[in-house]
């Protein structure tokens, strides 16, 4: 790993029809796969709101990854065209207040993508690593007078 | 008499600054704003009670801050104390660091009148608030006479004044050339040694331009007016923020909660945090169980005007409010105390 | 105007087809504010100028629920100029007010002013002098519109290198009290319990520190996407000066340049987040 | 399939789709399209009869086009339902005649040389065969599909010579027996008038129809110059409809000269259908209209038509570019005049037949076009020149026509002797009190139905449309008198009617490849100077050759042709060609999916050669080769005729095929082996079996291939790579042998290419409807690839066989199985049990804005009477999309709820 020893955490959403199959599938095919992927796992990429990727964040995540199924494969068939909307918004407004934009990926990846999602994971990890741990006044002041 | 020249009063709290934390009135914020806002708060820097390094960083010349100084005393948010996980793994409870003496300076008269109510809640009976009152003993307050009553202040119709020096440690009032300096308390006669005060024989006191001087509501009419329809008229305006509790300086209402954190180095830490809170949330009287006896926006708004001026009274033995006219300004719908408690006064008891 | 809004004010109370007029009056010292009439007789506190520059389709969103449950709900005429109108619009999409509850007193807008009497700043942007919806209109339209919005203030801090944005963004939220006037005063911020106040600090805590305080404005901001109408309502009210409509307006430019041109309150059709299922090759943030 | 169709708890929908699913496990809509099969399944016996005298011919589906099939076909010999079903499509013909005609079947008719039969088709719609044969502007022909090949049939001289060969031997028809006891008078012995009494006296009642003239026929007689419709054709024809008891009183107007008004028509009769025409002509508006000299077409015509004596000057002038104004014009020329037609527009925006322009040119009529009268000039009373001026075309006005403006000082004169006026008419509606008018000086009336705003009154034809093509006018008698039929019988005016036909444009069709080109035949004309001088019929009608030779070209786009053949010859009265498609509601608790697969389409592949040489097959063509009923008779041959000695199978065709799909379709390598086996016990052959490795998995499979390779069939290991056509017919194969690891080849007689299962092409509209998901293979998804393998992730949708996925029969018998076991376990149950991960609303927190129910994919969420959200648990599949989109937390997906998600996170990051 990196010379200067930082472990970028990051916390990825996986939908349970496509992604989460995806990284399984990863993982049987014995895919080589970032140790630092976090992952939650949830029904559909659209109940990712935008309020659980600033949790994350907010809470030492240095990265969140947001996997889905392909547009127009979505199990429950119109969740993902809701990620696709809100999740660059988000982005686009983190960006906006500072928060560098390549700590927010949304991505797609279906239950047969291994590669896919040994390429993407590695990709993301690699970037936020790029970018160092994300320094937000989290314990400021914890032992205040 | 005792007199300060300014810039000897200057080089002292630059010495001062130096030793132990001062806290004094500061401009802050962006200066390029918006000049002609409607919003006073947008128009430019606002004046805050902050921690200086030093005399030229104090705003001389202002009216009040936007927070009252009871922001040192209680602040915002502290946290009493963390639980953290020992090397051993077990779990070792830290508690939170104690106050260090520090010097509050500039403080005006009715911010200073304000801390009665505090020091009443807090440390009136027992178990004193340990936090409230090492902060209290620790700090001095030296404070600055208003040389007049501003737009919106109404002091003098709540038992104050500008010029007084009843709650302070020393009170410094701005005369030709310098500052006539009243010590009004031991704790104020420790740090005036330092000052390196002149005595003079007579020095000529400016009278504070007043305000029209109104009369209250008796405990009679606010006994009278809490069923009245009346509050739903003023609550029809209200937008049930917490502006004017925020800005007080004699609300002390509080939430206490414990929180888990997660550290940047993944360690799970447990907090206990304690902030500001305030009446007029929609959320602050609901009870276990989920009922809420101020559901309704009128009610908690005229909960406002009872605290300051017939619970607290009963209850303490204290003026609930100081007339520092903070909320008379930040309201953004204008709804104006003076305006209520002269509506009140003015109806006949029923 | 004036008096066609109390001429319209009066006759509305004495049919007795509304129980009470939302607009404009000056307060005693002065500074003008919302009034509420219910009686004809008090329909010349009413005034309307470019001082008026409150959002009243604020207060719709209580009055339009029963107080109690089965009581019916009065109703109630408001005075709306274009820009409280897309509020209104939105209001009515989500359900919050009923249309037949509410007599829009519609104002054709000259713009609102500064203390300082120079235009608003938001009124140089705003190219709507007619409401998009009313019962009645007062006042004549000027003939000449302001340019369309093309957010400059919002390129601005665009433009800043990340790092300053951050430290510019960290300076202002450090002043929040978390007073929640921004949210109190936004007519489109409505829900029972924000989720910012859950007694379990499900999201936040009680902390007035900046995590909790980024949280409530990013989010609140999100969840204003496609909503808000940029009527500058919370950064009129805030007491801290902090520049709150940079943030909303961004959302709205991203929303109108990602989904289709979207302007919240200016079609019946919601937020474009739960509504539209096209687009996605237009977003480039997908990879 | 037997047993199923024949069980009592089975309902089979036949030819029929599923359009739209509703609802949730337990509780689904399903909404039904019911093809009309034009045949009632509860009579038809499956005799076969029927088939006999069919004159359309088509390639037969199921023997994937190696035979044909007639219009009315029973899909394949053991169909369930063994009933017969008729192959029929819309037709751009029928479907663009106003009077909506059987084109396709009287032509089908005439190509068989069944004219009278033709005839008799023709009126079962329409009395005005030989007319309509005659007059009508045929906008059929311009929608003709044929026009993609060469040239449109000639479709109205078609229908003239059915009549004109057919109806002079036709017996008279008996008088038609009354039915009810109600009586209609019809004012108007026009087409219109005459073509409701035609229906209406065939539906059973009584009719009179007034005349105001001498004559009956309306326009038709006295607008029509009889070298376009001799008077005899007309009069047969009106005979024709007398003789089924019509009865018609000449020379009794309506309103005027003593006749009975429309208030006692009213009275003496139960209903009224107005049909007075268009008679009155429109005024030019210039001066010197009053000259003597001055004609009006319509007078004109009629004068001539009724034997009058008419005068007309040497030079005449005709305004106008109606089919009127020409037929004025030749009316004239035939007396002897000199003629002009002077028209406001250009050629193209004439209203005439084109046809007749055309003729009345060659005729030597002369045309002036984009000029207009401004004046007619006179001396002493009598006209000398008429005054014009040129125009040009503006913008185009409300007819889409370019609007003709004035050039200024453009005028010019003609000299002429006689105008006849003809640029429109109008109906005379003075005499009918009680009748409403439009703006345009005609009738009103319902375009549909042709109901008046007066109780019982109905009105169509030219007085309602203003002047229009016979046609027309027929469609709309039609329409009238089967709505005075409803009004009547206390029926619907419109419920259950068809106004609008599918335009000819939306009906595709699809053109055979190699069609050969033919000619359109044109019927021969009377000599031009014979032409000039008489009033003899201009047309001489197409001779049997010509007309069985046009009817030859017709491309049976509806392929049934309606000729009404088969409903002879069915003893069930089984055949009901007016069937419509019916809409079945269903409410079902469960649903099996069993919508198979597509066999895949070699084609995609050239380097297989299919399609190159008849003796490469696909497995599917080569099983029907076998079949004792199929083309051969159960032969093996190739399409000369011959037992191939060479015979080539190649494995893996579309299947395990980067450039096609993927996937293993499992059967294929059995089926191959039998195909072997057959070829080799049939005829000997010698057998390559070109395979990528043998899948012989199951029951008796491995000793099945154990039992071929004895038969002596050469399997060569590696994938067939092409098949290349010889000159002499002969197919090489080529392949890499693997085991070898060289190329070889082989030159056989046939190929067999054993072609995959894919899923259909219509599987994302299946999927769409039924809310299924699907695999990368394009197949249904299973819920789960071991553990649920018949059930689908919507709950109470089972799949069933190959649209699952590829299998042979065995395993899609136990997949089906499994699905209807499945399906039973919800029905024996009566309660259904869901995934706890469903959405719960915190009424507290819901503000009822609506989000939640417009994300949410399934419409599971609705706002209630206290406007707040409520979730439908049964439709919820607990995606959780309602949760991200609502801004209270209100509603929470049970299991994935916020608190756990943020415990989650933190809990992950710890």
């Amino acid at each position: 790993m990196s010379g200067d020893g930082f472990e970028p955490r990051i916390v990825a959403f996986l939908c349970n029809w496509c992604s989460y199959a995806g990284a399984d599938t990863a993982g049987v095919s014995r895919l080589e796969l970032p140790p630092n992927i976090l992952p939650v796992r949830v029904m559909c990429s659209g109940r990712v709101s935008a309020e659980m990727v600033l949790k994350a964040l907010l809470s030492g995540a240095d990265g969140v990854l947001v996997l889905g199924c392909h547009i127009g494969d979505c199990h429950y068939g119109s969740g993902n065209h809701r990620t696709v909307k809100r999740i660059p918004l988000l982005r686009r407004l983190m960006t906006y207040m500072g928060i560098e934009p390549d700590r927010l990926r949304l991505d797609w990846v279906s239950g047969a993508e291994a590669g896919h999602f040994a390429k993407i994971t590695t990709e993301f990890v690699e970037a936020v690593r790029a970018l160092g741990p994300l320094s937000l006044p989290l314990r400021e002041d914890l032992d205040t007078g | 008499m005792k007199f300060i020249e300014t810039r000897a009063l200057h080089e002292w709290l630059d010495r001062l600054a130096q030793e132990m934390p001062l806290i004094a009135p500061t401009a802050v914020g962006p200066q390029e704003k918006a000049p002609g806002s409607r919003n006073p708060a947008a128009q430019g820097q606002q004046v805050f009670y902050r921690e200086v390094e030093g005399a030229a960083q104090i705003a001389w010349d202002f009216t009040r801050t936007a927070l009252s100084a009871r922001e040192h005393f209680m602040p915002k948010t502290e946290t009493l104390f963390t639980i953290e996980t020992g090397p051993d793994g077990k779990a070792v409870l830290h508690e939170t660091k104690l106050a260090q003496p520090r010097v509050f300076f500039g403080i005006r008269p009715c911010d200073a009148r304000g801390l009665r109510v505090l020091d009443a809640v807090m440390l009136g009976q027992e178990p004193a608030d340990v936090y409230y009152a090492q902060r209290r003993q620790n700090t001095t307050l030296v404070g600055l006479a208003c040389p007049q009553m501003w737009e919106d202040c109404f002091c003098n119709s709540v038992g104050g004044a500008p010029d007084a020096a009843d709650d302070v440690d020393i009170l410094l009032i701005q005369v030709e050339g310098g500052f006539a300096v009243q010590v009004v308390t031991a704790k104020g006669e420790r740090l005036a040694a330092g000052m390196g005060l002149q005595e003079v024989e007579r020095l000529e006191l400016p009278q504070p331009k007043l305000n029209e001087q109104f009369a209250l509501p008796t405990q009679q009419q606010w006994l009278a007016s809490f069923n009245d329809v009346y509050w739903q008229r003023v609550g029809d305006r209200c937008l049930s923020c917490r502006i004017c509790s925020y800005v007080c300086p004699t609300c002390r209402c509080f939430d206490v909660r414990d929180e888990t954190v997660v550290t940047p180095q993944g360690e799970r830490i447990v907090r206990r945090v304690r902030a500001w809170d305030s009446c007029q949330g929609v959320n602050y009287r609901v009870q276990a169980g989920g009922a809420n006896p101020r559901a309704n926006l009128e009610q908690r708004l005229r909960n406002r005007f009872y605290c300051k001026y017939y619970y607290v009274p009963i209850d303490y033995a204290a003026d609930g409010c100081v007339g520092c006219g903070r909320c008379v300004i930040a309201c953004p719908v204008n709804i104006d105390i003076r305006e209520v408690l002269q509506d009140l006064a003015r109806r006949e008891p029923a | 105007m004036i008096e066609d809004i109390r001429a319209l004010a009066r006759e509305l109370l004495e049919k007795g087809a509304v129980k009470c007029v939302i607009g404009y009056e000056v307060g005693p010292t002065g500074r003008v504010r919302p009034a509420f009439v219910y009686e004809p007789g008090e329909v010349e506190r009413l005034i309307f100028d470019g001082r008026c520059d409150q959002n009243l389709v604020t207060y719709l969103t209580r009055r339009n629920k029963p107080r109690k449950k089965g009581e019916e709900v009065p109703t109630t005429a408001v005075v709306v100029k274009p820009c409280d109108a897309r509020s209104l619009r939105v209001l009515l999409n989500e359900h919050q007010v009923q249309r037949d509850k509410v007599y829009i007193i519609g104002v054709a807008c000259h713009g609102m002013q500064n203390a300082d009497g120079t235009p608003e700043l938001r009124c140089t942007r705003c190219d709507q002098r007619v409401p998009l919806l009313y019962d009645a209109l007062c006042g004549e339209p000027p003939e000449v519109l302001a340019v369309r919005d093309a957010y400059e203030d919002v390129q601005q801090i665009e433009a800043l290198p990340l790092e300053e944005r951050l430290a510019y963004w960290l300076g202002e939220l450090d002043r929040c009290i978390r007073c929640y006037a921004c949210r109190q005063a936004c007519p489109t911020c409505f829900c029972s319990v924000c989720e910012a106040e859950r007694d379990d600090s499900l999201w936040v805590g009680i902390a007035d520190r900046i995590p909790e305080k980024a949280f409530f404005h990013i989010i609140r901001a999100f969840h204003q996407a496609g909503r808000c109408t940029e009527c500058n309502a919370c950064e009129a009210v805030c007491p801290m000066g902090i520049p709150l409509s940079l943030i909303n307006r961004k959302i709205a430019k991203d929303v109108a340049q990602m989904m289709g041109g979207y302007r919240a309150g200016e079609s019946e059709e919601p937020t474009p987040l739960v509504t539209m299922l096209t687009g996605e090759e237009a977003i480039d943030e997908i990879h | 399939m037997m047993d199923a169709g024949r069980h009592p708890n089975i309902e089979l929908l036949s030819y029929s789709a599923v359009v739209d699913v509703q609802g949730y496990v337990g509780n689904f809509q399903v909404r039904v399209k019911k093809k009309p099969r034009y045949i009632d399944l509860t009579k038809c016996t499956g005799c076969g009869e029927c088939v006999k005298e069919c004159p359309v011919e088509v390639d037969s589906e199921f023997e994937v086009g190696l035979t044909k099939r007639k219009a009315i076909y029973r899909p394949f010999a053991q169909a369930i339902p063994p009933a017969f079903v008729i192959d029929k499509r819309p037709s751009p013909c029928k479907s663009t005649c106003p009077a909506h005609i059987p084109v396709q079947g009287y032509i089908a008719l005439i190509g068989q040389g069944k004219y009278d039969k033709a005839l008799a088709l023709i009126r079962e719609t329409t009395a005005f065969v030989g007319t309509l044969g005659r007059v009508c502007h045929h906008p059929c022909e311009l929608e003709c599909k044929r026009k993609d090949v060469e040239a449109p049939l000639a479709i109205c001289a078609l229908k003239r010579f059915a009549y004109d060969v057919a109806a002079p031997t036709a017996p008279p028809p008996a008088p038609v027996e009354r039915v009810y006891g109600e009586k209609v008078a019809i004012v108007g012995t026009g087409p219109a008038g005459l073509s409701a009494a035609y229906d209406l006296v065939r539906m059973g009642y009584g009719v009179t129809v007034y005349e105001a003239l001498p004559v009956a026929g309306g326009m038709l007689a006295v607008g029509i110059p009889a070298y376009r419709l001799p008077k005899d054709v007309l009069q047969q024809e009106i005979d024709y409809i007398k003789a089924l008891g019509v009865e018609i009183k000449l020379n009794t107007p309506i309103g005027r000269d003593g006749g009975p008004t429309l208030e006692d028509l009213r009275r003496d009769y139960d209903a009224v259908f107005l049909a007075v025409g268009a008679h009155r002509s429109r005024q030019l508006n210039v001066p010197g209209e009053d000259l003597p000299g001055v004609l009006h077409s319509t007078d004109f015509l009629r004068a001539l038509n009724l034997g009058q004596e008419v005068k007309i000057g040497k030079r005449v002038a005709v305004i106008g570019g109606g089919n009127a104004a020409i037929d004025a014009a030749r009316s004239a020329l035939r007396l002897g005049s000199q003629v002009t037609i002077v028209y406001r527009r250009s050629r193209a925006e004439m209203p005439a037949i084109p046809a007749e322009v055309d003729a009345a040119e060659e005729e030597g009529i002369a045309f002036h076009f984009l000029a207009t009268p401004v004046r007619i000039l006179g001396e002493n009373g009598r006209m000398t020149a008429m005054e014009c001026i040129r125009m040009e075309l503006g913008a185009p006005d409300e007819s889409g026509r370019r609007r003709p403006v004035p050039v200024p000082s453009s005028e010019f004169t003609l000299e002429v002797d006689t105008v006849i006026v003809s640029i429109g008419q109008q109906p005379d509606l003075a005499p009918l009190a009680g009748v409403e008018a439009t703006g345009w000086g005609t009738l009103t009336a319902d375009p549909d139905t042709m109901a008046t705003p007066v109780e019982g009154v109905f009105a169509g034809g030219d007085a309602v449309t203003g002047p229009a093509s016979a046609v027309w006018a027929v469609a709309a008698g039609k329409r009238a008198a089967e709505s005075i039929h409803r009004y009547l019988r206390g029926l619907d005016l419109r419920q259950g009617r068809v106004f609008e036909w599918p335009k000819a444009a939306d009906i595709q069709v699809e053109i055979p490849a190699g069609i050969e080109k033919a000619a359109r035949r044109e019927m021969a004309a009377l000599p031009m100077a014979e032409r000039k001088s008489t009033f003899k019929e201009v047309e001489l009608g197409f001779t049997e050759e010509e007309a069985r030779a046009e009817a030859a070209r017709c491309l049976s786009c509806a392929v049934c042709s309606e000729c009404q053949e088969c409903v002879k010859l069915c003893e069930a009265k089984a055949i009901d060609h007016n069937m419509r498609e019916e809409f079945v509601d269903l409410e079902v608790g469960t649903i099996i999916v069993a919508t198979g697969f597509a066999d895949f389409d070699p084609t995609r592949l050239p380097q297989y050669s299919y399609g190159r040489s008849p003796n490469i097959l696909t497995g599917m063509e080569f099983e029907r080769l076998t079949s004792a009923g199929g083309p051969t008779g159960g032969e093996i041959l190739t399409a000369e005729g011959k037992v191939p000695e060479r015979v080539a199978i190649i494995h893996c065709v579309g299947s395990r095929d980067v450039n096609a799909n993927r996937h293993c379709s499992r059967v294929c390598c059995m089926y191959a082996l039998k195909h072997a086996h057959l070829v080799r016990e049939m005829t000997g052959a010698e057998v390559y079996e070109f395979y990528m490795d043998m899948r012989t998995f199951g029951k008796g499979y491995e000793e099945f291939y154990e039992r071929v390779q004895e038969d002596g069939v050469i399997f060569v290991r590696g994938r067939g790579t092409e098949v290349r056509v010889r000159e002499d017919g002969k197919l090489v194969v080529r392949a890499e042998d693997t085991n070898l690891g060289r190329p070889v080849s082989a030159t056989v007689d046939m190929v067999i290419l054993g072609t995959g299962m894919e899923a259909r092409p219509d599987a994302d509209q299946v999927a769409r409807l039924f809310g299924l998901g699907r695999t990368a293979d394009g197949f249904f998804a299973e819920a789960h690839p071991k553990l649920r393998p018949v059930e689908t992730n919507t709950e109470g949708v089972f799949l069933a066989g190959t649209c699952q996925g590829p299998r042979d029969v065995p395993d899609t018998v136990a997949h089906a199985s499994a699905a209807a076991a499945q399906a039973l376990a919800l029905m024996s149950k009566g309660v259904v049990t869901i995934s706890p991960t469903v959405s719960h609303v915190l009424t507290r927190f819901c503000t009822g804005c609506g989000k939640c129910v417009l994300a949410c994919p399934y419409n599971a969420i609705s706002l209630n009477g206290d406007g707040k959200a409520e979730v439908n648990a049964a439709l919820c599949k607990g995606c959780g999309t309602c949760a991200a989109a609502c801004p209270s937390d209100a509603i929470v997906p049970l299991h994935f709820t916020d608190d756990q998600l943020v415990a989650q996170i933190v809990g992950v990051l710890q």
